[in-house]
């Protein structure tokens, strides 16, 4: 038997968080460096992983197979294809910056108690986390899958009620009940869809007989297993709507600001650049290959409740007042993107959505990492209470500039690529979807230069005099990124070569051919 | 005569018990009412013993009446405890413990 | 069948039909080993009770102690020794002359009931929770003398003398002898004994707390009350039944309910007529099963019980007497009356429904710990009745199995809640567990894993009972059932995660509770929660295979 | 040959790199860095030209592919370039302007402490603007397209610490995404119509789709055009791009940036031809900037911002031409290169102004300077004779042509658009001989600046004037260049094609018409600034003067439609989001507390009252068993 590659990329953060937790409580440092330690070996597994990828080769590929729950019709089955293999190195990617970002954020405030180790315990949730999101990129059995998504809740829920950001205004007792608002609001709201998901699960199980997701393509492919209409499309709504919370998509989306808003920055980023890509995963995933046609059933519904979560998303980060709310409202647009894409059902607009929950997760871990440390400075989290930061701090107003400018997607930057490809995608099968979508490229211009102009132009505040430009290690955070998001901005191919065979799977999965040109149809 | 008068009876029985419980304030009495109803009980096993001439409802009636004792001994035991401890034997004013 | 030999015995004794030639009297043939975990329990606990007789006060604990833990463990050692004997599959067959169903559902709840006693014991032993407010006296969770008055002198006397209710221990032998029973009763008069046998010791044990005795007390009388009272339906019940069927048997009433029966006699074919008898006397059965279950409209006595009662007392009840009860519920539903599923199945998705429901909603505004939990017993309750109502092979198992999961759980979470204290004993209101997460980290964390096995997240063994459940329930066509489940699923997870986050995001208050150091007892009742709660969340195949091989009833 | 392209983008992208990574390690030499890789990037433009120059009509168009950019299946978009005649015109203005102006910036810059940042600026801008002109497919120079919007945004808004100049950067880079929306709708459309986006493939296939497609190309085009262009309705962002650095002013939103629309357009000639609705909006639109422009020119104060409203109305002309199809093609093209000279030569001019002036730019404080600043009022003076079209000097030919080409389109429209187009050169007279009498004539009427310091009006350095002088150059000779001879019509003509219209007035007569009017124009000018004093503070002016002030009412008009309404849905927005969104959710979960509490009443702690449930429990048990049977 080979290396379980997979296994070890997710089980590395899992022993480090435990390692991470078991560190004494005056040991703090030691215990950052630890699990910075242990993610990056993560890092360099699933360097390894993506590597040994073979894009031309079979679908599912570094599989492992284990007997695990019998009796449940469960087995501990991993695989990676393209689109997977490329959000776990993702994820692998971010949880060093976003554990280097909150390197202090979790340092008690006073020193007194001695049991209480809420820096272990920070750094031991993050790695928690990524193992849980590492592994549910992994799974190929849909209970596996089913256990990691919820499971996963856990640790983020701890995460965001217990670790708030410091920055706020009003009482503390005032903002720890806003955040513990925001926790549970998080932990509930993902809580219904995943149990709504259970039933579907449960249900996908009586008809199936299996979890296994190749199983249950093979059998759906060879005729062997066949859904009623209605039971695909009850089973397709159960699984889209818990992706639909976790993605979010409008209207299911309140969480998100609140839980943004109140958590500290690298773990928003966490939130959104990395647990909720496992909604947009899964929709490609799951969704669409187990219900395929209940998939193209729903698709006038989903895309207009994504253009909806795109203008909308869009139209309210303009309205908001708190910089990481607003970063979240335009994360709702951007999912709203990603949403299009998928269920657009054209290869360009899954290669974009796809190529875009990566972009997106760099280029929102760039904004919002930078927007955390200029919070951090000031102690504020409001737009109003900046000005003229870029006089200041010029290096941190110019990461910030170009993390916004990543989030507007302009070209030469990650995200135009794949959401030019998105619109296109989108266009090619619905036009008017095309076009309204479009307007949220200008509506992102306005957010961000908004906030752009709002907090570092104009004359320097007197809070603000003073204030440091960036610090090694956050440039270290910061400049990393920023070169991904040049670098997959000219030249996304090796990322793109990845995922087209994925996308191809799954275009067959639904049985969609891409809508041929108009000059070439004419012939 | 026929048996099945002695099942109407014991259905009678059985309800003046049940709606004695749910009437009736003092814990004795109330206690009682269920010595009522279990009785109801034997009255209808045995008819039943007699229609189907086996012995089966007889033997369980007995049983019954040993639980029932087991019952009293238990019962009243908690009852007196509680009458010792708050001087009444009303079961409203128990009710220390709601919502 | 035994069962009917033993009575036509009696019936020719009678003297009814004297033409026959009177038969010489045949010894009851009675299966010692089989028996053997019941028996050893009762012997036990008789000599538990002869130990408060003869030995003197000062090596009472101990004995008592050592005696409950040596039965149990003989007991489920004994268990062990018939499943592998063959006794829950192969060799599964009805012993006791019809009375005792010796089966795979049996052996599986038997040991789940003296597994969980036993860990449940431990916490009745436990004796460090309170040591400042009793001077140099070490004392437990009951009281020191419950016939002396609250707050009279003879209590504090009591006190002062250092007097412990040590009997409680043969009284939860007893509790056990009759839970292990009742699941295994293959007759109706069995099955009513059992539950008469489990039930009084309960009453006694509820009514002996040592802190807050009018609540204590209090619990004890409703439980009685309404247990006498429900006890009184069921026997009604029993006697309708028998009517109709013309015997208590199991086996015998299944073959008349589904009309297989062979020999019918005129006064036979005269009840057998007659539904409304079996119905009404199945409808009474049932009220007196659910009620032990916990089941809405059923339910009302479980917040109150499980508040007044001494903890370690609620969590044994609430583990045990549940997987008593659902043995008994899965026997009746699946030997005595399949042959009536289309008259239960749809009253059994009611009761169900609102149990599952009602539960979940009404626990949302709960404050006290203990009444949390009762309302979260009851939204269990109502997540097993559907499996229970999957009516099939996998509906058994997958009960079995969250009885199993849930038992544990139970027990460790009631443990945690002795841990919490302030002068007045346990703090069982919500505000004062605020903040504990910051005080004490890791009984915080205990708690929390169980309340998320409440919740039934994933990783944890809640998730698979109501996996293995639901699944169950939607294979046997209550896919309904399933949606419901779900819904009080989300309702529920709700108010345990509220609890989660009073003990980990609230500030502690200045004068709440602290968290007593337990003695080993104790520590290994959770840590025995905390890894069946865990490693039935990870690796359950092996219970499920157990369970599976367990879920054949005998006939 | 061709792998010099490559390299023509690369130098200004390296410095663009260098200088803003840099750090302050750089500040010393950092303009020199990127004046020199300016003019690296202009000598390689030469030596592509004389290449080109050496090669047959036909034959002189490169391609070269860098790599394959976004691969994806039935999308292939690559980063290749193309360089063809229309490319190389721009690359020389682009490159060749864009040293000059550099090279002015060393001195107009030089006691800015961000100066290294500048530089690094108009690197990149330059850039940007080479690969949106030498891109081979529409993707790629949709992003040469957004890179010149994100070097307009940065320059615009270099000075970020005046609220004002921050907020025409963002104005402008949001009125340019509408633009850009357009755009890549037309991309769109491309890619579904034909299947790609590349500049040969699509030309190529006009005549396989239905006109209704093409129309719509065409508008989207148009839309992004109007955006880049600065023209009716996207114009209003130009105006208050003026806060940006002078130079800037002079290379992007003169000379270069802002005739990008242009490029498209003529460079989607083919749409175009087979497009008529198309084109025809395309002519409505340029010739109302084209109005538009000049009358904004016509009654503003600041220097820059006459400028500015020239600029449009010039760019109009040249759209305008572009619209009218392969007839207007070339002389778009030929007046936008002429345009690059002598715009670029006033902007510069009025920097020099402003710099001697203590960064003045209200021209009724200016006046008399010609004595004080002689290098910028001859060189000034040169710009200004071209742009109202002087015999001889570059505008004359250029724009003297678009008039022509007007009147050629034919049939009412020729004659409206030729009125249009006469009209605007009559206005053009006026405004620019406004400036002129207004900055260098009359008498002094110099205010102290905020901080009370008296202007000392000096001529500039020689790092200014000397980009000057050699514009100047450019603006006087370099119409006549190209007309004699018909070097540029010859020159573009492979390119674009070209064909001639049916003009229904002569040549001659269109010259003496303009010839008339400007000198009308120049006349009513001097009669209303030259004879008389002006006042220091403007009068308030008729009705048209106070509109065309505030730009005709346009900002407003977008302030009340879209900021506030935009506010105001945004606002509410916000509001249903809290209340009805959210509200639903925390709704329910308020509902389930309710029902909680009040099912909680039930549990009312009598045991009687749990007995009644029971037995009621059990009476509905049993009559529902029965019931069941019964049913």
């Amino acid at each position: 038997m080979s290396f379980p590659l997979l296994t070890a990329t997710a089980a590395l953060p899992a022993i480090g968080a435990v390692a991470t937790a078991a560190v004494p409580a005056a040991r703090r440092t030691a215990a950052k460096w630890l699990a910075l330690v242990f993610s990056l070996a993560t890092l360099v597994l699933a360097g390894i992983a993506l590597a040994r990828f073979e894009p031309g080769g079979e679908r599912y590929q570094l599989t492992e197979s284990h007997a695990w729950i019998k009796d449940f019709g469960v087995r501990y089955e991993l695989g990676v294809d393209g689109i997977g293999v490329v959000l776990m190195a993702l994820t692998a990617l971010l949880i060093p910056f976003v554990i280097l970002a909150g390197w202090h954020d979790a340092d008690p405030l006073e020193t007194k108690s001695s049991r209480w180790r809420p820096t272990q315990g920070f750094f031991a949730l993050i790695l928690m986390v990524e193992a849980m999101v590492i592994l549910s990129f992994e799974a190929t059995d849909v209970f596996l899958f089913y256990i990691l998504f919820e499971a996963m809740l856990i640790p983020m829920y701890f995460l965001i009620g217990g670790f708030g950001d410091r920055a706020h205004t009003g009482s503390d007792e005032n903002a720890a009940a806003q955040r513990s608002y925001a926790a549970v609001k998080f932990l509930l709201y993902n809580l219904v869809g995943g149990l709504i998901m259970l039933a579907a699960v449960i249900g996908l199980y009586v008809v199936a007989g299996t979890f296994s997701l190749s199983e249950i393509a093979e059998a759906r492919a060879n005729g062997s297993l066949s859904m009623a209409t209605s039971t695909e499309r009850w089973l397709f709504l159960g699984f889209f709507f818990a992706f639909a919370v976790k993605a979010p998509l409008w209207p299911l989306h309140t969480w998100l600001p609140n839980a943004m808003g109140e958590a500290t920055s690298p773990v928003a980023v966490l939130i959104t650049a990395v647990v909720d890509k496992v909604g947009t995963f899964a929709m490609l995933r799951f969704c669409l290959q187990l219900f395929p046609e209940a998939s193209k059933w729903a698709t006038p519904v989903i895309v207009v409740l994504a253009l909806i979560s795109i203008v909308y998303g869009a139209l309210l980060a303009v309205g908001q007042r708190d910089i990481k709310r607003l970063i979240a409202y335009a994360s709702i647009s951007h999912f709203g993107f990603i949403i299009l894409g998928i269920f657009a059902m054209t290869s360009q607009g899954q290669s974009g959505a796809t190529l875009y929950m990566v972009n997106h997760g760099i280029s929102t871990a760039a904004l919002m990492l930078v927007a955390g440390f200029l919070i951090t400075r000031r102690g504020s989290r409001l737009i109003a209470d900046y000005g003229g930061v870029q006089k200041v701090a010029p290096v941190l107003a110019g990461t910030f500039l170009i993390g916004g400018l990543a989030t507007l997607s302009l070209p030469g930057l990650a995200p135009f690529v794949s959401e030019f490809l998105v619109l296109v995608g989108t266009f090619s099968a619905y036009p008017a979807a095309g076009v309204i979508a479009t307007t949220g490229i200008v509506l992102a211009a306005l957010y961000v230069l908004v906030l752009y102009q709002r907090t570092m132009t104009g004359p320097v505040k007197a809070e603000v005099q003073g204030m440091a430009d960036l610090k090694v290690r956050e440039l270290v955070v910061v400049l990393p990124l920023i070169a991904l998001l040049l670098f997959l901005g000219v030249y996304p191919k090796p990322l793109t070569e990845i995922v087209n065979p994925a996308v191809q799977h799954t275009m067959s999965d639904v049985q969609k051919k891409d809508p041929q040109p108009e000059v070439e149809a004419a012939k | 005569m026929n048996p099945v008068y002695y099942l109407y009876l014991a259905a009678l029985l059985f309800t003046i018990g049940a709606a004695g419980v749910l009437i009736r304030r003092n814990a004795i009495v109330l206690f009682m009412c269920v010595e009522l109803m279990l009785n109801a009980c034997n009255l209808a096993l045995v008819t039943f013993s007699r229609m189907h001439g086996n012995l089966d409802g007889q033997i369980i009636a007995f049983f019954t009446m040993v639980v029932a004792a087991a019952e009293v001994v238990v019962g009243l035991a908690i009852i007196v405890s509680v009458f010792r401890s708050r001087h009444s034997a009303s079961v409203d004013d128990a009710s220390l413990m709601k919502l | 069948m035994s069962a009917t030999a033993v009575h036509s015995l009696w019936t020719m004794a009678g003297g009814v039909t004297s033409t026959a030639p009177v038969e010489k009297f045949k010894a009851p043939v009675i299966e010692y080993t089989q028996l053997a975990p019941v028996l050893i329990v009762i012997g036990v606990a008789v000599v538990g009770v002869l130990v408060e007789a003869f030995v003197p006060r000062r090596a009472r604990y101990y004995t008592q102690v050592f005696l409950t833990v040596v039965a149990l463990a003989a007991a489920f050692a004994a268990v062990v020794g018939l499943a592998a004997g063959g006794y829950g599959t192969t060799k599964a067959h009805i012993a006791a002359m019809g009375a005792i169903a010796i089966d795979g559902p049996t052996l599986f709840l038997q040991g789940t009931i003296l597994l969980t006693s036993l860990v449940a014991v431990f916490t009745f032993a436990e004796r460090r929770l309170d040591p400042a407010a009793h001077g140099k006296h070490v004392v437990d969770s009951f009281a020191a003398q419950a016939a002396s008055v609250p707050g009279s002198d003879s209590e504090k006397a009591a006190v002062r003398a250092g007097f412990t209710t040590t009997e409680v221990f043969p009284l939860v032998l007893f509790s056990v002898a009759g839970m292990l029973v009742f699941p295994a009763a293959n007759d109706l008069l069995t099955l009513f004994v059992a539950l008469e046998v489990f039930s009084l010791p309960l009453y006694l044990l509820c009514a002996v707390a040592r802190r807050k005795r009018l609540m204590s007390q209090e619990a004890a009388v409703k439980y009685f009350l309404l247990g006498a009272f429900s006890s009184a339906f069921l026997l009604f019940g029993i006697a309708l039944l028998y009517g109709y069927a013309g015997s208590v048997s199991y086996a015998t009433i299944a073959n008349v309910v589904n009309g297989s029966v062979t020999q019918i006699d005129p006064a036979l074919a005269d009840t057998m007529g007659n539904d409304a008898l079996l119905l009404i006397g199945g409808a009474m059965i049932l009220t007196g099963l659910l009620f032990k279950v916990g089941a809405v409209p059923f339910h009302m006595w479980t917040p109150d019980v499980y508040q007044g009662a001494p903890t370690p007392v609620t969590g044994f009840m609430a583990a045990a007497t549940k997987v008593a009860a659902f043995g008994a519920l899965l026997r009746l539903l699946y030997v005595v009356l399949p042959g009536l599923a289309w008259d239960w199945r749809p009253v059994m998705w009611a009761v169900a429904i609102i149990t599952m429901l009602g539960g979940a909603i009404v626990a949302i505004t709960q404050t006290d710990i203990k009444r949390l939990l009762a309302y979260s017993s009851i939204a269990h309750a109502g997540f097993i009745l559907a499996g229970v109502i999957a009516t099939t092979p996998d509906g058994i198992s997958s009960v079995l199995f969250y009885l199993g999961a849930y038992s544990f759980v139970t027990v460790g979470a009631f443990a945690v809640v002795t841990l919490v204290r302030d002068a007045g004993g346990e703090a069982t209101h919500l505000s004062k567990w605020a903040g504990l997460g910051r005080r004490s980290p890791l009984v915080a964390a205990v708690f929390a894993v169980f309340l998320l096995a409440f919740a039934g997240i994933p990783l944890t063994s809640g998730f698979s009972g109501k996996f293995a459940v639901f699944k169950a329930a939607a294979d046997g066509g209550a896919g309904g059932l399933v949606v419901v489940g779900v819904i009080s699923s989300a309702i529920a997870a709700f108010f345990y995660i509220r609890v989660i986050v009073l003990m980990f995001f609230s500030e502690p208050k200045a004068d709440g509770p602290t968290v007593a150091v337990p003695s080993p007892l104790t520590m290994t009742t959770i840590a025995v929660g905390v890894a069946v709660t865990l490693v039935l969340g990870l690796a359950p195949q092996y219970f499920l295979d157990l369970a599976s091989q367990a879920g054949v009833f005998v006939r | 040959m061709e792998n010099l392209i490559a390299l023509l983008v690369a130098a200004p992208l390296l410095g663009a790199a260098v200088l803003l990574c840099g750090g302050r390690r750089l500040d010393r030499a950092g303009h020199w860095l990127g004046t020199l890789l300016a003019a690296v990037s202009f000598v390689i433009g030469v030596v592509l030209f004389l290449d080109m120059l050496g090669k047959g009509a036909e034959d002189r168009t490169l391609h070269q592919k860098l790599f394959s950019w976004i691969p994806v299946e039935g999308f292939q978009a690559d980063v290749a370039f193309q360089l063809d005649q229309l490319s190389m015109t721009f690359v020389l203005l682009i490159t060749g302007v864009g040293t000059l102006i550099h090279i002015y910036s060393i001195g107009y810059m030089e006691h800015d402490e961000r100066r290294r940042r500048f530089f690094g600026y108009l690197n990149l801008f330059l850039a940007a603007m080479l690969i949106l002109v030498v891109a081979d497919n529409y993707l790629l120079l949709y992003v040469g397209w957004e890179g010149v919007g994100l070097a307009s945004y940065l320059l615009i808004g270099f000075w970020q610490h005046k609220p004002s100049a921050a907020t025409a950067a963002k104005k402008a880079f949001l009125v340019n995404r509408v633009g850009d929306m357009g755009l890549s709708i037309a991309i769109m459309l491309m890619f579904t119509t034909f299947g790609t986006f590349a500049f040969g493939p699509v030309l190529a296939a006009t005549g396989e789709t239905s006109e209704g497609k093409l129309t719509a190309i065409g508008l989207m085009l148009l839309l992004a055009a109007c955006g880049k262009s600065a023209q009716v309705p996207l114009q209003s962002w130009l105006g208050d791009a003026m806060e940006g650095p002078t130079p800037v002013s002079a290379l992007i939103h003169a000379a270069t940036m802002v005739t990008a629309g242009v490029y498209l357009i003529v460079r989607s000639g083919a749409i175009f031809n087979a497009a008529p609705d198309a084109q025809l909006a395309v002519v409505v639109v340029g010739a109302v900037t084209l109005l538009f422009g000049a009358i904004v020119g016509c009654a503003k104060d600041d220097i820059k911002k006459a400028l500015a409203g020239s600029t449009m109305s010039q760019i109009g002309y040249m759209i305008l031409a572009a619209g009218l199809g392969p007839i207007g093609y070339v002389f778009a093209i030929m007046h936008l290169v002429t345009h690059g000279f002598f715009k670029a030569g006033l902007f510069l001019g009025a920097g020099s102004v402003m710099h001697g002036m203590n960064d003045e730019v209200d021209m009724r404080k200016f006046g008399g300077l010609r004595k004080y600043m002689p290098v910028t009022f001859i060189t000034f003076g040169l710009g200004y004779l071209a742009i109202i079209g002087f015999p001889g000097l570059s505008g004359f030919f250029s724009k003297d042509k678009i008039i022509e080409a007007a009147f050629a389109k034919g049939g009412t429209e020729g004659w409206i658009l030729g009125s249009v187009a006469l009209l605007g050169a009559a206005i053009t007279a006026f405004y620019m001989t406004r400036v002129m009498l207004l900055t260098f004539f009359g008498e002094k009427r110099w205010q102290p600046d905020a901080e009370g310091h008296q202007p000392h009006p000096h001529e500039s350095p020689k790092s200014m004037t000397i980009p000057m002088i050699v514009l100047a150059f450019g603006s006087v000779f370099a119409g006549g260049f190209f007309s004699i001879g018909d070097r540029f019509l010859n020159w573009l003509e492979p390119v674009t094609g070209h064909s001639h219209g049916h003009a229904p007035i002569g040549a001659a007569t269109v010259t003496a018409a303009t010839m008339v009017v400007l000198v009308i124009g120049v006349a009513i000018a001097w009669a209303m600034y030259g004879r008389k004093p002006v006042p220091v503070v403007a009068p308030r002016g008729s009705l048209l003067t106070r509109a065309a002030r505030r730009d005709l009412l346009q900002d407003d008009f977008n302030h009340v439609v879209l900021v506030r309404g935009g506010e105001h849905l945004t606002r509410s927005l916000v509001y249903v989001d809290h209340t009805l969104v959210d509200g639903v959710v925390n709704g329910t979960a308020a509902s389930m507390g309710g029902l909680s509490g009040r099912l909680r009443k039930l549990q009312n702690g009598y045991a009687r009252s749990y007995a009644v449930s029971m037995f009621g429990g059990t009476a509905v048990l049993i009559a529902a068993t029965l019931l069941m049977r019964a049913v």
